[in-house]
Formats: C-alpha cells, structure tokens, sequence
C-alpha cells in the first residue's frame, strides 16, 4: 500500500489504564471536579543539573505556572500533599497477568521509580512506574513483535486548558494504573504495528480490565529509517498509525534532502539578532506594527546558505524551527522564504537583505520580541539547525489531529529516573507469580469461545460483553444464576437505553443495580426498571428500594388487572400497570392473569 | 553471581538475568540485595546468586562536585543548616537524600536574590529534626550571636518536624535580637520538581531582609506555589504531617507574607533591637505529659520524679484526673513546676471555671493561658535555667515573646 | 459575729456591716467566709467577725422540685447521663452546677419533640469527664445493649473533656449497633441563657432517631445557633478548649448536619444492625506517650515498663529520637505493642517515607495510617483485651469503624 | 416651675464608661466592625423557673434571633467562646476612687455576679456586675442625695438594627467598664436629680477616665409617687430629666382617674377573644381586609366598663395595652373609643357591639391575628389590666426620643442574679483602698483649679482640657517639659482640626503622636503637621517617621530660603517651606533667618 523505505524500523509503546481504582491511593477510577483548584510551579531538580536528563532541562527552561483542578476521585495523594500509599495489589496482579499472558519474564523484586516530566501533568513533577518484566512476544496473524519490557506506572493529569503562561490540568486521571508494554524496534510496516498493538490490547479487554474511555488505550510509536529514533506520542486511534508513520516519512525524506542542499553549500554558521526597528519605518505591515507599539523590537539574523530550504516546494525547515521557539512560547518569527507575505513588500524584504549582506544562497530571520530575549532565542534556533544539519532527527514528537507531527522535547534519557523512596520494593512472590499463569488472559477470540461456551450465550454477545468492557459484572452476575438475562440486559438494553438518553452508565452503578435485585430475587423487569430510572437521573437511593423494585406477584396483579378496560394489548397493560404502580411488571405473568380471567369471564357470560 | 567476582559499586556491568542480556549501573549493596540501574533508567533489586554471567565490567570514578558556600552581592544573610531536608541533595541513582552546602543551588533560582543579598551558607548540624537536643538549641543559639555581628539577618534551615519547638526555644533563648531569625523547612523535599524548599527560602530570605525582631518560620500557607506565610515561631505549630500548609498559627494569624517577590509584615510584631543577647543555660529535666482516661496515678508519679518541670497536656480548659491532685500537689509542694496546657491545641486554659480546674489550681498547678504546649516546654526549660525558683510561677504566666495572646478573634480557629 | 449566734445556712439575716444595715439569705460557709445574698440581688462574702450585729434571723426551708423522668409521645429515645454539664442545673444562689434528670426540661423547649419523641431519661454516672475511667466505658456499654432492646435510639450526655475517648472506646466495644448511638455535650453550660446544650440535645434526639449505625457525636458546626454537626466519633476530637464549634471531624467532613429542624446525613456511614453486641473486656495496661525533644531514654523505657501497648504521638510522619530505636525493638520483641501517631493530628503516619521511620518500623512499631491518638488508644485496649496477640499487629491495621480514614481530600485541613 | 405632686421621689442610677479597655478581657474600648457575625438564641434558664424572675420570663417568652456583628475590639470572650479574664485592674482601682470620693465604704470582696438579661443585649444572655461598696453622698450646691450601691458592670451591646424576629447587635460596646452609682430615692426634684447625675459624672471627667462617646454618661431614673416604683431607662440627656417625669407624673395622674372610674364601675373581667370573621364582610377597611388576606382571624372580645377610657381625654389605657402588646410582637389592636377610623364604618361598630352584647359602660378589643395566638395574647392583656387596675404601676419604662416613657418590662428582681462562678472572689487589699482613697477624685472645679496651678494654664484651658477628655494626656505630656505646647494644641489646634476635617482623633492616637515628637525633641510644629496628615487620613506608619516630622533646621532653612523670592510674609513662606520640604518648619526660626539674611543683603546692597 505505502511506497516505503526498507530500513524502517518501527517499536511500539501500548499504555493500557487498568480499572482497578488510582495505583498508589484509594480513589476511584471515575470522578468529577470538586470546583476546588490549586496552583503550583515545577522546578528542574538541583541534583540533576549536572548528569541531567535533556528533555527534563528543556521543559524547566518555559517559566510556568500549573492550575490543578480537584476531582473528586484525587486525594491528597494526587495533589502530592502525602506520600503515595502502597501500590493497589489488583492493578499489579493485572500487569502480571498480562506478563504472563505473552511468555514474559516476571522480576522477582518491583522497584517503583520516579520518572521526571515537568510539562505539568504530574502534580510532583514525576511519574511513578515500575519494571514488572521482559521479554516474551506478541503474535497476530503474520505479524509479531518481541516485548522489551513490561511496566506499570501511574497515567498523568489530562489537560484541560493552555493559555499564556498558564496550564490548567484536571487531576481525574492521574495516578490510573498503567500497564505500558513496549515491543523492540522490530515491526517493519504500519500494518505490522496496527495488529501487534491490536493484540495487546484485547489481551487486558479479553481480562475485561480494561478501563472504560476514550483514552483508556494509547501508543507511542518508535521510529527510524537511519536518522536516529523519533518517539511519537499520543497515537490514541490505532487506525491512525498508517498515515502518521507516512507523514512522518515524508517530513524525513524533505528533510534529507534539504540537509544535502544545505550542506552542500557549505552548511551555515550560527545566526545572531540585531536590531533595526527603523527598517521597517513607514510599513503597512500590521503584523509589525502590532508588535512594535505592544514594545517588540524588529531583530534580524542572517541565516547562511538557508535560503529555499525553509519552506519551498517540499523543504519546511522554517517549521522545524518554528515549532522549536512555540516550545519556548514564541511565536513572531518571519523568514526569506515567505516574503513577501504578512504585509512586507517585495521592497521591504530587498531592504532587510541588503541590510544583512545577503550572499546568493542565504536567507533571514525576522523575530518580533523583545531584544532581551533575542540570545536565548537564537541559542534555540542554532541548537536546533545544527542537530538537523548533523543528521540526527532523534526527539519526541506528538501526533495531531491532522496526522502530522510536531516537535515536542528531545528524547528522554535514563537520567529522568531515580527510586520512588516513599514506596519500599515490592516482592513478587511465587503464589503471585502462580495466580498471574493461572489468571493470564487468552487471546480475545479464544475468551470469546470460552464465555459462550460456558455460559451458553451466542459467540456474537459474548464479544458484545467484552468490547463494552460489561464482561467483568457479566461473569460475577452470571454465577449467580441466570446468565441469558444478565447478558441479555448488558448486550441490548443497556446500549439502547444508553443511545437513547445520551449517558453512560457506570460499571459501579450497573454492579450496585444487578447485586440489589439478584440479592432480592428480583428478574428482568427490576433491572430494568431500575437502569431506566437511573438513566432518567434519578438517585440510586431512590431507586435501590424493596418497595419500589419487587415485581407486581400474582395476586396484586390479578386484583389491578380489573381495573383495565382495554385488554387485548400487553405490551399496554404492562405499561398501564407499570404507570399505577410505579413498580415493574412481567409481561409473561399479565399473559397468564390475563388467560385466567378471560377463562372466567368466558365463565360468567356463559 | 559467578564465583570469584567481586563487583564494586559505581562499575557498569553487562550481565544475564532471567536468560536476558542487561546492561546497567551497580549503584551499591543493600540488605543483601544488589542494586543495579538499567540502562532504561529502570533500577532492579537482584540477590548475587541470581547473575548468572557477568559479561563485562567497568569500573568508574564518581564525579565529585564543587559547590559555593557564598553567593550574590547585597544585604548579608547568613543561612545556618541544620540539616533538614530543605537544603539537602538526592542522590539520585539511590534515592537518598543528603545535605548539601551549595547556596547557589537555591539563590541562582531567583536572580534578584542574586542581585539584591550576599547569602552566606552556614554547617552547622546535620540531624534528622527528630534527634535534636536541647543542648543543640543552646549551641544554635550561640551560633546566632556570632553570626548576627556579620549578618543583617538569619535564616536557620531545618526539619519540619520538631521545627516550631527549636523556633520556641531560640524565642525564649535569644533575650534581644538585632537580626530577624527566620526558620524554614520543606515538606516535599527538594530532589522533587514540586519541592516547596525553593519558594520558602526565596521567602526566607527576604524576611530575614526586613525588621522582624523576632523568632519566626517560613512556609508555604496553602498548598499552592503562591503565599508564604511568616508565623511568629512560639505560636507556629505544625498541624499536618504531610501538607505543604502544615504550619499554623495557633489562635492568631501570620505576622506577615510574602507573595509576587514582596514581604507584607501586618501583624504586630518586636521590631529588632540594637543588639542579640542570650540566655546562657537550659534546664533539660522538664518534659510534656499527656493525659487521657486509663493513666493511672504511678505513670504520673514516676514520671514526675525524674523532672524538675512537667508540662501537661490536659483536657479541655485544663483537667486532668481528681485522683492525681496529691501527687500534683506533692510536687509542687517540694518547689517545682507543674504547667497546665491543653490537649486541644486550640484555645486558652482557665482553672478557674470548672471545679477539678480550681482543685489542680489549689495543688500548685501553673496556667498560663493559651500558650501551646510546645513553648510552654521550651520557655519552662529556659525560665528554669536562668531564674531563681522563685520566680518560676510569675515568669511562666507573664508573655515574654508573644507566646501567651491576649486575644482570641473569630476568625482564627 | 456576734458571740453565740449560730447562722444556719437558708435563713434570712438583718445585720450590720460597715455601718449599714443589710439585709440577706445566708447561702453558706465556704473558706471560712460567709456567703450572703443581699436582697437587691448581689451576693457578698463576709468573714462573720465582720457582722457587728444579727438584727433577726428567719429559717426557712428549702423547696424541692419534683422532676420528670419521661417525656412525650412517639419513638423511643433514651437519654444516658454520665454527668456532663448538659443535663445539669445550676443552683442561682451559689452558681453551683448539680447534674440534673428532669429530662422534660429539655424535650419542653421543642414541642415538636413532645410529639414525635418518648423521652426516657437514665442515669448512670455523675461524673466529671476527666474522671472517666476504662472500666466505666465498659459498663455503658453493658448499659447501651441494655437500653438499646427498649429504645430506637439512644443519647449520650457526657462530659466535653473526654467525649472523643468515650465515643472511640463505645465504638470500638460495640461489634454491632442496632440503635445509633449519639454523645452529646455542651461547652457553655446550661445555666446561661447562651447555652449550647438545648440545640446540641434536639439535634442528639433526632439523630438518634435516624438509621446511623455508629456512635456519633452531636456539637455545633460554628459559633452560631444554627447548625448542629453529626461527627463519627472514632474521628472526632475536641480541638479548642472553650468555643461552641470546638469539635472537628479530623481528615473528614462530619457525617451529617442538624438544621432547621432537619437531619441530613450526607457522608458514608454504616447502617444500624438488626442487634447489638458488645465485647466483653477491655485492657487498661495501655497509655499515649507525647514525643518531644529532651526526653530521656529512661523516660520511655520506665513508662513502657508498666504498659501491654503503648501509643506514641511523634513528630511529623510518626518519628521520633532515634535513640528510642533499641527500647522499642526490645519493647515489641517481648510480644507488646507501640502504636506510632503523629501530633500533628491531622494527616497520616508513614513510616516508609524517612530513614527514622523505616528504623521505627523494623524495631516493631505498628503504624495505622492516619488513626487519631484518642481513637489508636482506645482500639488498642478493645484489641488486646478481645484478641489473641498475635492478631493486634493485624486487627490495628485495619480499619473497623471508620477510624482509619483511605483519603484525605482537600478541604478537611 | 413644675406643678409637682408632693409625695415624688427620684433616685438615680447613673452609670459612666470607664476608659480604660474592656473589664473581663484586654480589648480596647474602641472597635470597627470586622464584617464577620454570627447568630444566637437565649433560653431563659431552666433553673430559672421556679423561683425565677419576671422580666427573664417576659423576655423568653419572645422567640428572637440576635444576630451579632464582631468588631475589631471585641474576642472570644465576647462571643461567650472563651470564660471571662481577671478582671480589668485599671477599671476596677478607678470604680474603687469614685466610690472613695463619696465617702462610700468599699466591700472587703468583691463578688462578680450574672445579672440575667436575654433581650440579646449580651452575648451571654447575661450581664457581669458587682457591687464594689455602699454609702456615702453626692452633695452639689443645695443638692444631696444618699449613694445606695456603687457597682461596676459590664456594658451591653449596642443595637443596630431590628426587623422581624431579628435584632441586630455591634459587639464594640459590649464589656466596657460601667460604674453603676445608685442613690437611694431621697431626690424631690428634677431639678435636684439633675445636679446630683452631673455631680457624679463630673467626679470621673475629673479624673479624666470617662470615655468619649455620645453615650459614655447614661442614667435611669427611679421614680415613685404612690403607685410603686417605675425604673425609667435610658437618659442620656441629663436636662430632658424634666420634661421626662412631668411626662411620666401626667400618665400616671390620668391613670390614676381612669382606674378610680373603672373601679366605681365595678371593676372588669378577663377578657377572652372570640373568631368573627364574617361579621366585618363587605367592609371597605383595608386595615381589616389587608389582615384577613395574609390569613389572620378577627378575634373580638368584650372589655368590661372600659368605655371612654381607652382613649378619650386624658385617658390612654389603650396605649399601656398596645405598650405590652408590642413587646410580643403584637401590632393589630383596635378598640372602642377609637372607633370609626381605620375605614371601619360606626355601623360595623355597632355590629360588634352588638354581637358583644356590650353594656353601657364597656369598651371591646379588636385583634387582627391567628385565632391560635389568642390565648396567649388575652393573657398579656388580662395581667396588664388587672395590675394597673390594681394601682400598682411599677414597672421599667424606656424613655423615648420624644420624652415620654414606655413599657419595657416588669421591674427586675433579685432573683436575675447569680454568681459568676468563672471569676474567683477579688480582694480588695489595704494598698487598694488606700490608693483610691489617695487618688479620688475631687470636685471638677478644686480639679480645675489644681491643675490651672500646677501647669500654669488657665483655668480655662484647664476646663476644657478635662472636659474633652483629653486631661489624662495632658498630665503625661505636661511632665516631659512643656505643659503650655501640650495645652495649646490639645485645647486650640486638636478641637479646630476635628472641625474642620469633621473627624475624631482618638486618645491613643494623640497618645502616639505626643510620645513620638517628644521623645525625638520635636516641637509644637511637628506634632499639628502630625495631627494634620492623620486628620486627612494618612496612616500613623507613614506619619510617625523621623524623616518626615524632624522640623526643618535652621542651616537647612537659610539654604531653602535662598529660592524663595517673596519674602515678605511669614506665613506665606513657612507655607512654601512645607510644600518644599514636606517636614514642619518653626515659623520663629523663618523669621530668625529672614532676619540675618536681610540683614546681609543689606550688606551686599550697599
């Protein structure tokens, strides 16, 4: 399908969140804001100023300021006001369970770490994770990939708004068990990455563990075609994966060529601002004008031997730099290439060349900032050109929307990571070890056929329970009778009852349902009965009650039954019923009452 | 491990562990287990025996970092340690945490500190908080006075967790001061992102910048990177072990706060004097005694005979048991000292309300208001140590650093 | 006084002091002085050499009021005094404060409460709180399965001082309750016209007529009469000697509120059981310790002596002087137990977190997360008196009543 | 001048703030509100209720809210959160004085006791009080009067606002020290009441502690001609005394008739309401029909052989019942003599009469009511009526802006007080007592004259000094050297400024002032710049500065004068100097230096 190069090498990162409750506290999975915030600043570790780790640096460079938003499913473990309680031992029997699943080592020892990440979306400044194993492999069809390691961390905050200098996360993710499985850099072709990262996802939905969400399975991609390795972040559709790794390529192969160009003439020198606020006297150039009255100054640098590399046919050059400065929160930079443009004229730009001794193959900057600013900037702009132009494109980037990517830090090194002191190490023991075989999920279609077998529901529905991720309350409701009825409400009415109200209804709330009128000896029409109102919005404690959940009996039902008139509809009856009770009704049992008297009517007028 | 190797902290090894090749850091030996720092930045815990092969090792020096006892050009301020973790470093391979002395690690932070004072970093202890001694306030508080001849102000690193009773002590201690005494600490320690130490010295400093005469501490007053508070140190307690906010002002607000780079002392509070004089002696043999229902009269008893003072921590306005009132009386009879705080923390004593509290008063017990616990401990072993007996009663009801208010408002419980 | 007159106390007297001609009731002798109510209402204390003269003397009897011990119509409340001042009353001449059973003096102030409520006033104590003892939690307990076979809901009137402890120890000795079983006292007293006890005692009674399956505890939630706070009593703690507000629920939010006549209980709770049962023992071999700096290692070791199981208020995270690490291991070696809490009240012990921590933990301290002192001494008792020693370690761990709380959320400090 | 009845007897209780903080804690007499508040209810005392008194019951018997508003000079113990302290030793030594210069004998203890008032005027719902001594007389011109008790009180709270079930308090007044001196009823005259209060007040402006305050001197007048003793409260103007008894002398003269006519009459009987709602159909009253909309019943009774003598002539029983109605909050009242108004017809008149079956003599009672408050209503008009008809007419009465008296409640008893068990029995040692025998104050006018000899003022100044209350720091600043600086400004500058900016500088504030310009050697120019900056309303901090206050030196002046070109006026250029320098400029010393420099001029001139 894709015409690609043939040393492409592609790894995989899957993150799986595990609904078990957050990893290091008892919050629950699901929460909503409290309307409570609080803010804070991060600052790049003293201790790691010397063997530091690039990316950490970089991010401790952007003068910051975090708005956290509580939730309530965060404590004051998730606002790191108290050290993190010990590790939720379901979260860590699932990640070796997953271990388990694809023949991977289990270590006998788990030491929690603290990853450094201080773009804001952990409260400490950190990430919790752990090494659980290595090795082992993940199979589908053709394709296969051999697993590096096995982690189990803690997910970040999930922002949710960026503007100036402020960041506003909400804590509702953070600290939602991890499972992250990273495959070696051995897949070769976007299909091969699509049903590897297919495979390991259904392992933990096949567990029906797998937390219910949009985000609830993300990857990182590892890729390299001989540039050095990019990381590519936040693929959230895996069907995306194809077209990003293509763009991806593309960008690398401009790149190449560009850098040929480039080097060819005799590569550049590092640029270097000056001002000249009067060259661009008596522009129409709005763009100049905005910034010159909010206090900018007009810089300039010569770029040497940059000219039509920046952005011209399919050299972009000029975005690889722009995106490094927006890192930094700048955003007025202006080159060669795109003159004239933004209300610069053909004259003005022949000015500004003229100005900077333009040789034949140069190009130029223009920065719109403050002249304070103008050595940090250019160091940014010279740091990132002569990475580029050594041939290492290594650095994490982030998928957007549009299937392209964006420079978002260098690549992390193993210096970000040092022991989680609060937590001591965690001995996995052999009971554990055992448990995780014995428990490890089968490959999605094989759970298939063993639910369906065993519970005598259709292959199709029980595919249904696993996808919806309903499959966990299915079993556990199961055993305790009448499997076709807790399917048939899981499979069908639920999704309708969902479509037709427009609201999810949780798995703690469908557990709480299912458990009160099995407990009572409550069918069909009680559950149902209860998800309705539920879905209607009315409170659980309204709804959980013996007088308002026990079916119409026999006798209540014989006794209503002489008040209708109409009696040739059920379905009317039923509801007629319903509506004077407020209680729920089984249709099967109007049917009988419903033969009874006609019997006995029958009766009377003969 | 394979027989005959040694292998020696700091070295990299390639070795074989569960029938894969690793490579990784040995970072040191602990209870047995080796530590070992993958090169993925994962660290393992592996018992010897489980190597089987070592591949390869290489044996490096530990870089050794220089670091700068001194640093910026303005108004001096000494910064004394005393080894909490506010001034500390984290190894970061192992996680432990270790003082350091390196000032510009906190000041090149802020760069109008830089510019605007000449910090000064002080050793001069290097404890947990919870082994200090009162010697080791007596020591410190000589210290003070030698620094206060070469500084315009003093800031004292040190643990939170018995932070407010050495800010009680030196309160007590430091009879004038000419330079502010500003205590600091952190609750998150500074190895994370989110310490609070930078921003509480960052305040620290320019408190000990301003004409506070007195004992005070600086830390964060909620749990956001936004207001430090200055609490006046013999009303400060912490209130949390773990927050960022733990230190409150017991039954009055914050003196002062700092916020956007500026000091905002509001609160009454001694201006600094010409000179710093101290006390030259502490009484050791004084202790804090909680009551609570089940203490029976040979706890109370034994206890009292190895002190010269006793602080009891006793129910509401000051109760204790009826049946302790001989053994109280007996020994305040013999000429010592018995001081009734209360165990709620909040709010004054008064024996005068309640009948027990008017037997205990009979028995020679001393009330002092509200003074906290905490001071009345410090303030007992200082009042003791420097006083004829006397004195002891009246010294211990009259407020000589703030430490007993006049005032409760509303707003402040 | 004039030689040979006896003034009997109740008696009217026309004397003379300082020249004037007086006229009063003699309320009594106390200290030596007597005590007279002049007629315009202001009382005064004259030593009798200072009455030149007795101009007549009138005796007269003193009235005894009758009282009720029932009260109303409707679900069945009993009300169990131990003597606190709620259920007291004060004595105009002498401003002596006497418990008191006539129970329609309270339900009398509500209508509402006449109706829905019969109201059965039990005494069982008349004591101070601070002179509770374990064994008499033991016997209310005996006394609470007793009344709880009669009523629906049963209230408590009990002494502020020590209200936390006796609610943790009820809560710890009751396995299972199937009446709710709420405390409730009053920091003013009721002979004020301001008293906080009639609004503290209606709420009580509504309480306890709700399904709270727990002891709670039933006080003002501010300085105003408007809003009665229902706090779990394993988490409750008196944290101002004096204001009407002055119990906090600690780490948590109360249970539920009282207001405008209206219980909402909005908090988690246990529902009541279908019985009530109790255990049957307590162990009073059990005491707090208060860390503070200067304590000596005799201090510990002399204390622990006497003690099957000790709770230790330390610093911070739950630390204390490193030099107790010996006497604690040999103290828990011999099969008894330390419990560590911190004195900061608020937030939770982890003793994984700092070096003097893990120390603790290896010589055999038992941490419980964020249990209050109050509530970790009573637990403790319940435990060694009911369990095999082997399960303490195990049972003090675990959280049986609320008392060791999973999360603290943002606004409870 | 008055037509006095022969048998009247006046006693006074005069009551004086005492300037010195509060009594049972350490807050200062002057307070802002905070903004906080917080509510309360009273309970009139269980124990109370047998032996209990009156006026408590009276007021229990009204369901109220106080709502209290913290200022800055009030604490927990004025919020009844905290026992009371010991009590104010400066307030106590002075009530020990004042009673020494009436020759008073001193209690050997002094017993601090709970006077009971639940009108929310105290947070406590009780008042402290103690009685210090007893005896002595208050001699002034032909005046005297015999000193019953001397007490020293707590004050009360100061009413800001009622509406509803709802009073609103200021906590600033509450636990001012209160000298309470009471005379005993041996005063025949308005005119005697009057010079023996101003007597009493001037003892403690002499001795320069009374508070300033509109509100500071309060008396209550006890009066009695025969009908026992009716406690009038709250003068505090001394001169409407007059007005006030010939007032409360004409009520009870025609009260006096009015009973005399009822009881030839035979008397009445309780009154007891009945509903008659329909008989005011089709009435136009608004009155009425505004009643019965908001639900309210026409409850009707018969008031036996009252006719005429309601509202009729000289007669007012109507108003003596609708007094004690509106103390329960009862407004709706309507009776016979007023009738027709209010839109009701003589003809519905009649009909009442009628369905009253009224006889010759009797009058009726229309109340506009819910039917269920009768009983309780009928019962406070039965006790009203039965104790005025039974001649006795003691009673507290409040006295109103208009000088005549109204209801406010049954005399207290004696059984409102109990002992203040939170405070322990005071001592009152020799040392005390010859202290206050020592410093008691003398007369105003032996005061005046002693202090215009000792400072050498006129005696004049020396008046006014101690009348503005400002003797006490006049005294203290005298000492430090120069009394005629101190007087001048005190007496001129101070009373013109707070003219002039139409503001009060307070004694602490002049306090502060004076001691900073005196202990730094700065003169009479110095403190008016002060006292100006503070009048316009700079703060203190920014005022008591050594560079701002330190007069301009005369090197200093001579440099300044340079620049200045008109030099003809003195003021003019000590005006010039000020705006120049900011600092206060001795204007002896301008002309000092105008002095030299002309001279030198002069010298250059020629």
């Amino acid at each position: 399908m894709m015409d690609l190069p043939e040393n492409i090498k592609i790894g995989l990162e899957v993150h799986l969140q595990v609904n078990a409750g957050k990893l290091f506290c008892s919050c629950e999975s699901e929460g909503r804001d409290t309307g409570i915030s609080f803010t804070r600043i991060l600052h790049a570790s003293s201790g790691e100023l010397g063997g530091s780790d690039v990316s950490t640096l970089y991010e401790a460079s952007r003068e910051r300021i975090f708005k956290y938003i509580a939730s309530d499913n965060s404590c004051l473990v998730e606002y790191d006001e108290e050290p993190p309680h010990k590790i939720n031992r379901n979260a860590l029997n699932t990640a070796l369970m997953m271990a388990s699943s694809f023949g991977s080592q289990i270590l006998d020892r788990v030491v929690v770490m603290r990853k450094v990440v201080i773009d804001g979306s952990n409260t400490s400044g950190f990430q919790r994770t752990s090494l659980i194993g290595f090795g082992g492999e993940v199979r589908r069809g053709n394709y296969k990939s051999k697993i590096s390691t096995i982690c189990l961390e803690e997910d970040a905050c999930r922002k949710v708004e960026e503007s100036g200098n402020m960041v506003t996360y909400s804590l509702d993710r953070l600290g939602i068990p991890l499972i992250e499985i990273s495959t070696e850099p051995d897949i070769t072709s976007p299909e091969g990455a699509i049903e590897v990262a297919r495979e390991i996802g259904e392992r933990l939905i096949s567990l029906g563990l797998l937390r219910k969400g949009a985000d609830s399975i993300r990857q990182d991609v590892n890729f390299s075609m001989g540039n050095g390795r990019v990381e590519i972040k936040g693929v959230s559709k895996l069907n995306a994966i194809g077209e990003i790794l293509q763009k991806e390529i593309d960008r690398q192969i401009a790149l190449e060529k560009a850098i040929e160009i480039w080097n060819a003439r005799g590569g550049t020198e590092p640029i270097s601002f000056v001002v000249n606020n009067s060259i661009m006297n008596g522009t129409n150039s709005k763009m100049i004008l905005n910034a010159t009255e909010a206090g900018k100054d007009v810089l300039l640098a010569r770029l040497k031997n940059g000219r039509k590399l920046l952005k011209s046919g399919e050299f972009r050059i000029g975005r690889e730099i722009a995106d490094a400065l927006k890192q930094i929160g700048i955003k007025g930079i202006l080159h060669y290439d795109e003159l004239p443009a933004y209300g610069i004229t053909l004259e003005e730009k022949q000015r500004i060349s003229d100005f900077l001794e333009l040789g034949e193959h140069d190009s130029f900057l223009i920065l719109l900032e403050e002249e304070s600013n103008a050595q940090y900037v250019s160091n940014v702009i010279n740091n990132r050109i002569e990475k580029l132009l050594s041939g290492d494109f290594s650095e994490t980037r982030a998928a957007m929307e549009d299937n392209t990517t964006r420079f978002m830090r260098p690549l992390s090194g193993s210096s970000r990571m040092y022991p989680e002191t609060d937590i001591p190490v965690i001995e996995i023991t052999r009971d554990m070890i055992e448990n995780a075989i014995k428990n490890a999920p089968l490959p999605l279609e094989i759970s298939v056929k063993e639910i369906s077998t065993k519970y005598g529901i259709s292959p199709q529905d029980a595919s249904t329970l696993i996808w919806n991720n309903t499959i966990s309350i299915f079993k556990e409701m199961a055993e305790r009778g009448d499997p076709k009825m807790v399917c048939r409400i899981l499979v069908q009415k639920l999704p309708e009852l969902e479509r037709k109200k427009n609201m999810k209804i949780d798995n703690k709330t469908l557990r709480n349902v299912f458990d009160f009128c099995l407990s009572n000896n409550f069918g069909r029409y009680s559950v149902e009965m209860a998800l309705e109102l539920i879905s209607d919005g009315v409170p659980q404690e309204k709804i959980l009650l013996q007088e308002k959940l026990r079916p119409v009996d026999e006798s209540e039902l014989t006794e209503l039954m002489k008040s209708i008139e109409e009696k040739r509809n059920i379905s009317a009856i039923s509801k007629e019923i319903v509506s004077i009770t407020g209680r729920p009704v089984d249709s099967s049992l109007i049917a009988k009452v419903l033969g009874n008297q006609s019997r006995s009517k029958h009766l009377n007028n003969t | 491990m394979p027989k005959g190797k040694e292998i020696s902290e700091g070295s990299t090894i390639e070795f074989t562990l569960k029938e894969k090749n690793l490579k990784g850091k040995v970072l040191g030996i602990k209870d047995s287990y080796l530590n070992i720092k993958l090169e993925n930045g994962y660290n393992i815990m592996v018992i010897p025996d489980e190597i089987k092969k070592i591949i390869n090792e290489d044996k490096i020096n530990k870089i050794e970092r220089e670091y700068s006892r001194e640093s910026g050009q303005g108004t001096n301020i000494s910064v004394i340690s005393t080894g909490g973790t506010i001034v500390s470093k984290v190894d970061y391979s192992t996680g432990a945490v270790f003082p350091s002395l390196d000032i510009s690690e906190i000041t090149s932070r802020f760069k109008y500190i830089e510019k605007s004072y000449h910090v000064r970093s002080i050793p001069f202890l290097n404890i947990l908080s919870e082994n200090m001694e009162p010697e080791q306030w007596l020591q410190l508080a000589h210290k003070i006075v030698e620094e206060s001849k070469r500084s315009e102000g003093i800031v004292i690193s040190h643990g939170t967790d018995t932070m407010t009773y050495t800010a009680s002590a030196l309160a007590f201690l430091l009879k004038e001061l000419s330079v502010p005494i500003i205590m600091v600490g952190s609750q998150r320690s500074s190895d994370r992102p989110s310490t609070d130490s930078y921003l509480n010295m960052e305040a620290a400093i320019n408190f000990a910048a301003s004409d506070f005469g007195e004992v005070g501490i600086s830390m964060h007053s909620s749990i956001s990177d936004d207001k430090i508070a200055l609490l006046r140190g013999v009303r400060a307690r912490k209130m949390h072990s773990s927050r960022r906010d733990a230190f409150r002002s017991i039954g009055e607000n914050p003196v002062g706060y700092f916020q956007n780079g500026l000091v905002n002392i509001s609160g009454p509070y001694r201006k600094k004097s010409a000179s710093t004089s101290i006390f030259e002696k502490i009484e050791k043999r004084a202790g804090i005694l909680y009551f609570h229902p089940g203490m029976e009269t040979e706890d109370l008893s034994e206890y009292l005979e190895k002190k010269l003072g006793v602080v009891i921590m006793g129910t509401g306005l000051g109760h204790i048991s009826t049946k302790f009132i001989d053994v109280i009386k007996e020994y305040t009879d013999s000429g010592r000292m018995a001081v009734m705080t209360t165990q709620c923390i909040y709010g004054t004593t008064d024996l005068d309300v309640y009948s027990t509290g008017r037997l205990l008063s009979r028995a020679g017990v001393t009330w002092a208001g509200n003074i906290l616990p905490e001071a009345a401990l410090t303030k007992m072993m200082v009042i003791m140590g420097n006083y004829p007996d006397f004195e002891w009663q009246k010294r211990m009801v009259t407020d000589m650093r703030g430490e007993i208010l006049q005032r409760e408002e509303i707003g402040v419980f």
